[in-house]
């Protein structure tokens, strides 16, 4: 057990610290997307390899080799110091990623260096209302037509549709095709004529996501990446790798301190709810769930940075991750009582009325990116070697 | 021998759901939800009886009990409909009857407004889901000040207010002195509002302990009862869901994983049927288990509930946690009957010392 | 809601009483099945038609109509004079039942009145190692030779083998046939040649059941139940009825009680443990769910009477009545503490150790008669009207 | 940067596992369990180095930490091992170490014949799970009076025991006074007595409140580690169980309930592992935290093993509940050691109080 970086990291560590000491003071705070202040912070971060880091020089980026515990360096650091750590999004956490494997050159340099400097954004094109877990069961289509594909269906959960530039998108070209061979990876833009964007209001009251309708829509045959009909492959290509950070240890510990914070200061009947010998109960259970959770994550770090192997440990993060938070949410719901309740413009909300909301929007982070029944099914088959559901008679 | 309902109990049921069903659909929720009032439909349901049905009858009343009120209360947990009931047609007629003001010609009038719905009458106990520092009410001769921070019914003519010493007060909200300002929770099925009591001229309804005891007893089973209709719809629309939503070119309602979550919503619900009826049977008729028993039924209907809630929006996917089928609607209402009037963990506390454990 | 049996049952609760005030000092305590005592109390109840109620005199029974409140009462008031009600076991529960619809006339007039009389004594053989939750997989093979079944195979499970003078017992005598129609539902003597009993030692370190095993064991054919072949319909004739009272709610209100009592009679660091809050909010939580389960009961009892249907409520009692009671015993052993586990001779365990026996025992009620994994696929099929899963590809 | 075990740690895991197949199989578990004694398999562990794992070099011993007795504690836990590890080869030389007597040449003497196997230690802790009226030790001079339940080790030479005030004393189990009867729990692989000492000749060894309570967490660590690895060995059994057992013509593995089971059992062990090896480092080496993670492993390890113990065994069915298979060995060793040395409940509410809530 050895919980140092060692030398050459720290040493890296007091890099970044010195320059977010020196530079922290112009990053942006709470601009928007499109903001100058954003843009020219991203292209500082670039220049110092903050952002962009192991993205090649040609295509824009700061060309360093992968290092693990730098990024997490990276990441640690900016947020010990509240700045923000760049642009993140689809765009640069799957379509860069993506175009690095398998897009052709002029792809390469015409998409990634306009997407890592966060002039061109992008929304993803994947989920559809009939294919949800089932995602290999799209059915928005591709029709050749000339030079183009025309483009009809629909998608669902397209977080920044309302924002993007472009979309990278799955579509359905090769109908008679098996379910998996069918489908292309399609790049456009949101501007195209044909594309309606509907705000997507879930259960939180707030549309944190779009629907995407497609109808007729016009794209050249060469904005493919990859071959026709490989777009499932395409896609899979990152999909493997990380999911995003779906029940983020590190947020939920965040999450467990200002929980603390709230039972130190709220009373009930004249008691700090802190007191309650019930609450305290239970509030040392969930510190110790999400203790377990963070250290789990260091495990996987290490994992990583070793080259160990440990696959059942990497498969049960998003499952356990989601529903402990979750759960952690409604249990302040539930020290609060009757004030809990408070929502909306409500000024008696506590901290922001974030226990409700993180209440139900953990549920839908339960829902998304594979269901709590699907992260099981997962597990049981790739990290316990569990025989897959059988197949059906017909 | 018969535990459960009468015939007439049966009809009564029956009826109120066709109402509801055709009269207050999830659009007509929504309605609310967004801005509009409830009075057109609280006036239809009173022409069926509900704003009378625990008034005596010789007050114009039907003169029934909890146990038909707990019917009505899961036929609205059902449907998530927006009405007054609770504190208009359940509490305040209850209130009376405990305060012996029943036969009383001045609450007798006011027992006859109730009836068509033209009287509304919200509830204000402070101290029903703990006594925060910054929620007290205090009374002073017959005026009352204070704040309570979450009253039922935020268009109702008067409030049942409960004061710290326990005495039970009727405030007019046209009285001057009381003011009330929206107080917005995430149940978007009922407003509530935060009142402002200051110097307000009150009536005296009881100084006995018992009496708001009584009362926080039967809003305990109302509220159960309204989350186990909400939790009922709730797993009938998951079954339903999983019935027609397809993956893997198959119902999802053949995969064993949600075949298991419906069957535990089931199993969790059934027997809360049976507590539910006979807490609200013990407010009428078993005086020695009206307390406890209705504090049963409130917090397990509090744990089952969030249950139902959490699993029945897992079986609908990201559908369920959009708005477009309105399901939160349902988890909502769960959510505040939770928390409303004590939680299960506060309710257990009390369930507890009231058995001198 | 009318919780009174009304006056003609008050007035039978009333003779019961009179029965038990006036005989009940006779009643049996602990002696073994086969004394006299035992055996001349039997008597007495049938002759009384407090057992075998509703057997026709013919059979040697009381002959009245079935009337589950009067049963009901006598239930409860030998009960709460805790006077023995005479004998169980499944000879009387299901063999006399199934003998009652499908028996010969022979068979009826042959096997029950010793039955019912307690002179002689059965067990059941229908679980094998390889037939649990899928009983009709059941391998044990009876082979015609001459006017003989020759039988070999064996069963597991079965509660009082080594005390039954005969056994009924499914067997599959058409192997060729598909899986539920080559079963054959056959009786003979314990004493036959080519029977072993071995005891089955389980999780308690007691022998709750036994291991049967049969070799080469001749049964003639007249010994049959119903017609070759048709052997599970005649098992099932009365399976489909109660299941015994698996998870029974007014034994675990009963249990409730007890525990209540430890938590007032122990103290822990000079508390008392019911007065530690957290404790008290547990068993508060459990006293909710176990007087909602005693309510659901009565309205079992209630539907039976008044032939109302509530489908889905009668298939969740052994579900929840097992779980719930394996989750009481366990809370016992947690407020115990380290006493809690204190097991066999022990002198210091509490209740006759009676915690961890059942904790242990319950969850075998939670695998047997139907795990919960199946009675979850029952309520979702029978109750809730789900699919059943989908046929297999071969 | 490594979070996780060493080359040698993991080399020392897999030959302690090796032997312990081999060597100490269900069948030499049933044997201890009818009577039989564990000293021959003891004295091969100790051939191994375990019984001076954590005994200083320059006294023989290896000179190891908690992360390797936890590593250690986690295999003996896979194979429900009867060993006298947690007194013996864990708390003894620890408490040595804590009191500043590891240099001491009669300790030194002492902590020579833990490396053999001739010295057994036993623990008499009796307020290690909460202090019961009946339980209590006090000390007068050189000698101490009491009863202490619940003891490891019905055959130790010699006993740490702890008086009411919080001192920690060695008690020889020849001494004149001290008397020993069996004290049977569920979990049979492990035998415990009560210990009565009347007027015990005792020697001291510390006064120290903290060393009593260092040495409890390192308990705590030890008996997490060893839940946790008899939780994987239940795992293991119950999805090797699955895939060989059929029922309705198909593995009981290709059903989904199924699958889920051991998806959620797995589940909740991984993050054990994280949480039990930090915790057994940091008793060596992160004082600060010493004491919290020790009972954050302690109490989720007892949850968890709990439900992993239950869940396992219905995935096996009825064979999970007999002894042919031989799975309630696990299932009350995971029991024994969610109540020993103080259950969740109660370190929850010590982890609450350290952290000054």
């Amino acid at each position: 057990m050895d919980l140092s970086y060692g030398p050459h990291y720290e040493a890296f560590r007091e890099e970044v610290r010195s320059f977010l000491a020196r530079h922290g003071k112009d990053a942006p705070r709470g601009e928007g997307l499109r903001s100058e202040k954003v843009l020219a912070w991203q292209r500082l971060l670039i220049e110092h390899g903050y952002a962009a880091r192991t993205i090649p020089k040609a295509y824009g980026g700061f060309g360093a080799a992968p290092d693990i515990l730098e990024s997490r360096i990276i990441a640690e650091e900016f947020a010990a110091a509240r700045v923000s750590p760049g642009l993140g999004g689809q765009g640069i956490s799957m379509l860069v990623p993506t175009l690095l494997e398998v897009g052709t050159e002029a792809q390469k340099t015409t998409f990634i260096p306009p997407t890592i400097r966060g002039e061109m954004l992008w929304c993803q094109g994947y989920s559809e209302p009939g294919a949800g877990s089932d995602l290999a069961a799209l059915r928005t289509s591709a029709v050749v037509d000339g030079d183009d594909f025309v483009v009809n269906g629909q998608k669902i959960w397209t977080s920044t549709a309302h924002l993007a530039d472009w979309i990278f998108c799955l579509v359905r070209t090769e109908p008679e095709a098996p379910k998996h061979q069918g489908i292309s990876f399609l790049l456009f833009p949101m501007s195209t004529l044909g594309i309606e964007v509907r705000p997507l209001v879930d259960m939180t009251g707030v549309a944190n996501f779009n629907e995407v309708f497609f109808t007729d829509v016009h794209v050249p045959r060469g904005q493919i990446v990859g071959q026709r009909g490989e777009g499932w492959k395409v896609a899979n290509t990152i999909l493997g790798h990380e999911r995003g950070s779906l029940g983020d240890p590190n947020a939920t510990m965040a999450r467990f301190n200002a929980l603390l914070e709230l039972m130190r200061r709220e009373t009930v009947d004249g008691q700090r709810l802190i007191d309650n010998p019930l609450f305290r109960d239970r509030l040392a259970a969930l510190q110790s769930r999400v203790l377990a959770m963070r250290l789990h994550d260091m495990r996987l770090l290490s994992n990583k940075v070793n080259d160990a192997r440990a696959p059942l440990a990497n498969l049960i993060t998003k499952l356990q991750g989601t529903e402990l938070r979750h759960e952690l949410e409604g249990f302040a719901i539930d020290v609060l009582g009757e004030l809990g309740l408070a929502y909306g413009d409500n000024p008696d909300k506590q901290d922001g009325g974030s226990w409700q909301t993180s209440y139900m929007y953990f549920l839908g982070l339960i829902i998304g990116g594979g269901t709590s029944q699907i992260q099981k099914n997962i597990i049981s088959e790739r990290g316990l070697g569990m025989p897959r559901e059988p197949k059906l008679a017909k | 021998m018969r535990f459960g309902l009468s015939e007439d109990q049966t009809l009564l049921d029956a009826t109120v759901r066709r109402l509801l069903a055709d009269q207050a659909p999830l659009n007509a929720v929504r309605a609310y939800a967004d801005g509009s009032d409830d009075h057109a439909l609280w006036a239809t349901l009173c022409e069926l009886g509900l704003g009378g049905l625990l008034v005596p009858e010789d007050a114009g009343g039907l003169g029934l009990g909890v146990l038909d009120a707990a019917v009505i209360a899961e036929a609205l947990g059902y449907h998530v409909t927006p009405a007054p009931f609770l504190g208009t047609a359940v509490l305040f007629p209850r209130a009376l009857a405990a305060a012996g003001l029943s036969e009383d010609p001045t609450w007798q009038a006011r027992l006859g407004a109730v009836l068509d719905g033209s009287l509304r009458v919200g509830v204000a106990f402070p101290q029903a889901g703990g006594q925060r520092s910054r929620d007290s009410v205090t009374a002073s001769g017959e005026s009352v000040s204070g704040t309570v921070t979450l009253a039922l019914d935020d268009v109702a003519n008067a409030y049942l207010v409960a004061s710290g010493d326990g005495a039970l007060w009727w405030v007019e909200a046209s009285a001057s002195g009381c003011a009330r300002e929206a107080f917005e929770t995430v149940d978007r099925s009922r407003r509530c509002c935060r009142l402002t009591l200051t110097d307000c001229s009150a009536t005296l309804l009881s100084r006995d302990l018992g009496v708001l005891a009584e009362l926080r007893a039967v809003a305990w089973v109302i509220l159960a009862a309204d989350s186990l209709g909400a939790g009922r719809a709730m797993l009938d629309k998951a079954v339903a869901y999983a019935g027609e939503r397809e993956q893997f070119n198959r119902p999802i309602a053949t995969f064993q994983a949600v075949k298991h979550m419906c069957a535990e919503m089931a199993a969790e619900l059934e027997p809360c049927t049976a507590l539910v009826w006979y807490a609200a049977h013990c407010q009428d008729h078993i005086r020695d288990e009206a307390l406890t028993t209705a504090g049963h039924a409130k917090a397990l209907l509090g744990d089952v509930g969030q249950f139902v809630a959490k699993t029945a929006t897992e079986v609908h996917g990201g559908m369920g946690f959009t708005d477009l089928v309105g399901l939160h609607y349902w988890f909502k209402r769960i959510g505040f009957n939770r928390q409303a009037f004590g939680n299960p963990q506060r309710i257990r506390a009390e369930l507890a010392d009231l058995q001198g454990w």
